[in-house]
């Protein structure tokens, strides 16, 4: 982001565009040569048809998937809704029953209540202190009747990560069709589900990742696949399974984000997980404060913290325009409405109100982590400086 | 984790970034006295101390946990209280501070709040008189 | 496209994006102020946010509309399917018909079948001979328990125009909510849905109009207000009807396109009236030929031409790498599948396989027209002068 | 309106863009004899046409309605048959007349066409020897 602007702390709702996928999508924008319909059978056509195939395999490269697994979508809430919905309606009559969790992203659990308005049952696990999903909890929800078990790998509010070779061991030894939100952990963490083949479907999505916002892949195993019933109509693009015509620079811009970050995989989760413990030590003149879910296991870029007795949408005024960080609330309206997630951890209302979410990533810096630091203990203790007697101890 | 853009007039925005009068009273003459109204679940929790001197508010300063409103309207509160006989103070009207700083309706409930507040501390006030 | 490459005559399957569309998306892909989540309530996220804004202003000015009945899609594929399925599951238990035309796009075709599935009744119009729909056939379809119309302006493959003006008003007058189909001619002939506010639904997308691929619009109606059962769950974008990151790029360069398209609507049509009207006449050399569709009413860059005695595949092999067009059939196969647009308007599958269709856009010049007739004519020829005794008579 | 790519072999792109032996055959001598086949739903109608001299067909020409393969496919035998000896000749294989020329299996229906017509014009060639 723009160093005279605030420090970006917001990677896990979205990543700044990466420069190099920048140059690529500009590059394909403006040629002359990649702008006719992919679907077209002309010259033009098949030119461009050859650009989202490349870029296909560098997106199944990413998870180790064959690039004919990869179906593009608009993003990580269009993957997970065609996962669910899509596994769910296409499931046999006497599949009803489908394996969720109380901390899933709101397009989870959105398609898991609308299954629960249609003709399915849905368990709904809570999460261990920690935030994660045990894989023992997923193994008692199990049933005969279960048509589909949807997790995600990384929580996006707490970094939270689920052990999901575990699940996905277990799914496919009861043959039970897995999803995996993997929209903050692909190209976060190694994934590969040629080697976790109990993963049936996965999403991810582009923007998370230094990639355009506005496109996703929903990956389909091949062997066994799992049916999917579209949400839409329109064509037979992405083998039916998703119309629409394809957005060519959106998806080299995600082939390219793809390529990058799996190329960084193997430096970038360690250098960031320093940083936000660097983070997280650099706070503590701010205490008391406390750490929503556990440390590790934990996605390297997420820092979910409290401080006792400050009101959330002061602190974020308090930080407007120098720190850009999520609040452990969605102030949709006056009142802020707690996050469910941090709710399902055992959270108090005021705890969930006076966190705030950190998400680093791969612009961050020593330098803006420890800025930004300064910024929040001197906000947070200005903010305290006025409180009445009793309330650092009454409020969180 | 998101939400609505945050939206302040610039009179709160000055008075959260000031919050002139917040914390603890100035040492002076006169005697102490304070008013509280807290509605946690609300999102406010309020707390004025003044000194009475000579009949008038010779001090007021605030302590407020809340959100920006609040903590705006706590400070244009003891502000505009400052220095004023006690005889003529009345309680605020709601409505006419929330014109004052251009809070939402929505946060009308914070308000009240406030105003419980400064109807205690006046309570407190002509009591020493 | 590029000048040394294919002339294109294929902008109804997609418009090459407008240089000045490229230069103001990538402008905002490389601006580092514009890269957070416009949902986030920080000082990034609301610079954000107020590009989204004024995109949506833009989009909205283009129909008449007010900035916020746009609801933000992936393309004019989700839109169709999110009015059409969304308005018949919203409606009343009461409304279970539903009209649509036998010549519209899979989109909307496909969203009906899959109404038919469910609990409603279709009912199929033919379009009159000249490919349009006829107001009075909808008026006598209409029933008491009608849930929607659904009908395009603009038909992709014919050009045929439908008088949605007058569709409208019926609508009105018997309070169905009318859902348009505006993919082929937003931005290409005047739209006001202001005027005609007896249409509650209108879908529209980017790419058709100059604009980037992966985004579309649905106009909503505000009073009276179309109830909608959104395709997918996950957030409060979009009032609740769209969830998913918004793609701020490509609603910038939508909304750019838009504005462009709008200050062109002065002049453009007639200029590709009268081109297509030249293309016409260049064709003639080739004839026995014909058209598919009459010439007026019609969208003014489309023309679909039969060729007598020639068949599509080979027709498509003889022009490939020199000019871009569309075939009278989708070669998904083999066997080539024949349009059932044209099938609706009474042609026999050998007339639709030796037909193409050329369409025009606001970069196609006389020039490129003259050079395209050309080739056309000389492969016509070529393949004529093999053709066995009597094919020229049997085959189409 | 849109599809797979079009997908042919460098055999048949040269083969449909030089089209040899397609049309009228040249004047020559002997005898003229032809064989066609068609099946329009299949979208196939090839006719060849030949003439027989000393035993040979001494000239062999094709006219053709169909795909890319098929214009192809008559192209090529017209060319194989071209000089041959009548009574050697016998009608193509329908697999290895699409190995030559790289059809698809999709194709194989209308190369039957193509065999039909040759068959069509051996037997007439061996009719008039
Ligand atoms: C875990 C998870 N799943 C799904 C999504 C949805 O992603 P998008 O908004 O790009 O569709 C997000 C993004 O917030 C996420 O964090
Ligand atoms: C009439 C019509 N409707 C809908 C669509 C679908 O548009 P998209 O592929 O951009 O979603 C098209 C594009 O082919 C169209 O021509």
């Amino acid at each position: 982001m723009n160093r005279a602007g605030p420090i970006y702390l917001d990677w896990a709702a979205t990543a700044p565009l990466d420069r190099r996928v920048a140059d690529a999508m500009c590059a394909c924008l403006a040629d002359p040569a990649a702008q006719a319909n992919p679907s077209s059978g002309h010259a033009s056509g098949r030119a461009a048809a050859a650009l989202v195939a490349r870029a296909r395999g560098e997106v199944a490269a990413l998870i180790g998937a064959p690039a004919e697994s990869i179906v593009f979508t608009s993003g990580a809430t269009e993957s997970v809704n065609l996962a669910i919905l899509g596994t769910a309606r296409a499931s046999p009559r006497e599949h009803r029953h489908v394996v969720c969790s109380r901390v899933e992203h709101r397009a989870v659990t959105g398609a898991c209540r609308q299954l629960e308005r249609e003709v399915f049952e849905v368990s709904w696990l809570s999460p261990a202190a920690g935030g994660a999903i045990e894989p023992a909890a997923v193994a008692a929800a199990l049933r005969p009747d279960t048509a589909l078990v949807t997790l995600m790998q990384v929580n996006n509010e707490t970094g939270a990560l689920t052990d999901i070779a575990a699940v996905a061991k277990l799914c496919r030894e009861r043959s039970v069709p897995l999803h995996v939100d993997a929209a903050q952990s692909a190209g976060k963490l190694p994934i590969d589900v040629a080697v976790d083949d109990g993963i049936a479907l996965l999403s991810f999505c582009a923007h998370k990742l230094g990639g355009p916002k506005g496109i996703g892949a929903l990956y389909q195993r091949r062997q066994p696949r799992p049916a999917l019933q579209p949400l839409m109509s329109g064509g037979s693009h992405e083998a039916g399974l998703r119309p629409g015509t394809l957005a060519t620079p959106q998806i080299v811009g995600f082939g390219a984000a793809c390529r990058i970050a799996r190329e960084s995989l193997a430096t970038e989760p360690a250098r960031i997980r320093a940083l936000r413990e660097r983070l997280w030590q650099a706070l503590q003149p701010a205490a008391p404060l406390w750490r929503n879910g556990v440390a590790e296991p934990s996605a390297p870029g997420i820092l979910n913290a409290g401080f006792a007795g400050v009101e959330g949408e002061s602190l974020l005024l308090a930080l407007d325009g120098e720190v850009d960080v999520a609040s452990g609330a969605a102030c949709h309206s006056a009142v802020a409405e707690p996050s469910d997630v941090l709710r399902a951890l055992g959270r108090s209302d005021l705890a969930i109100q006076a966190s705030l979410r950190f998400s680093l990533g791969s612009g961050t810096t020593e330098a803006e982590v420890d800025r930004a630091a300064g910024l929040v203990v001197a906000a947070v203790r200005r903010l305290r400086s006025v409180l009445p007697a009793g309330a650092l101890e009454r409020v969180a | 984790m998101s939400g609505e853009p945050l939206r302040y007039s610039p009179r709160v925005r000055e008075l959260f970034a000031a919050l002139p009068g917040g914390g603890a009273l100035a040492p002076g003459e006169g005697v102490t006295v304070n008013g509280e109204a807290a509605a946690l679940e609300r999102g406010a929790w309020v707390r004025f101390e003044a000194r009475v001197s000579g009949g008038r508010l010779a001090d007021c300063a605030f302590r407020a946990w809340g959100c920006p409103h609040t903590l705006a309207a706590a400070a244009w509160l003891a502000q505009a209280m400052r220095a004023a006989p006690v005889a003529d103070l009345r309680p605020a009207e709601v409505r006419e501070l929330a014109h004052e700083i251009e809070a939402p309706a929505a946060k009308l409930g914070r308000l009240l709040v406030v105003v419980d507040a400064q109807s205690a501390l006046l309570a407190a006030a002509r009591a020493v008189q």
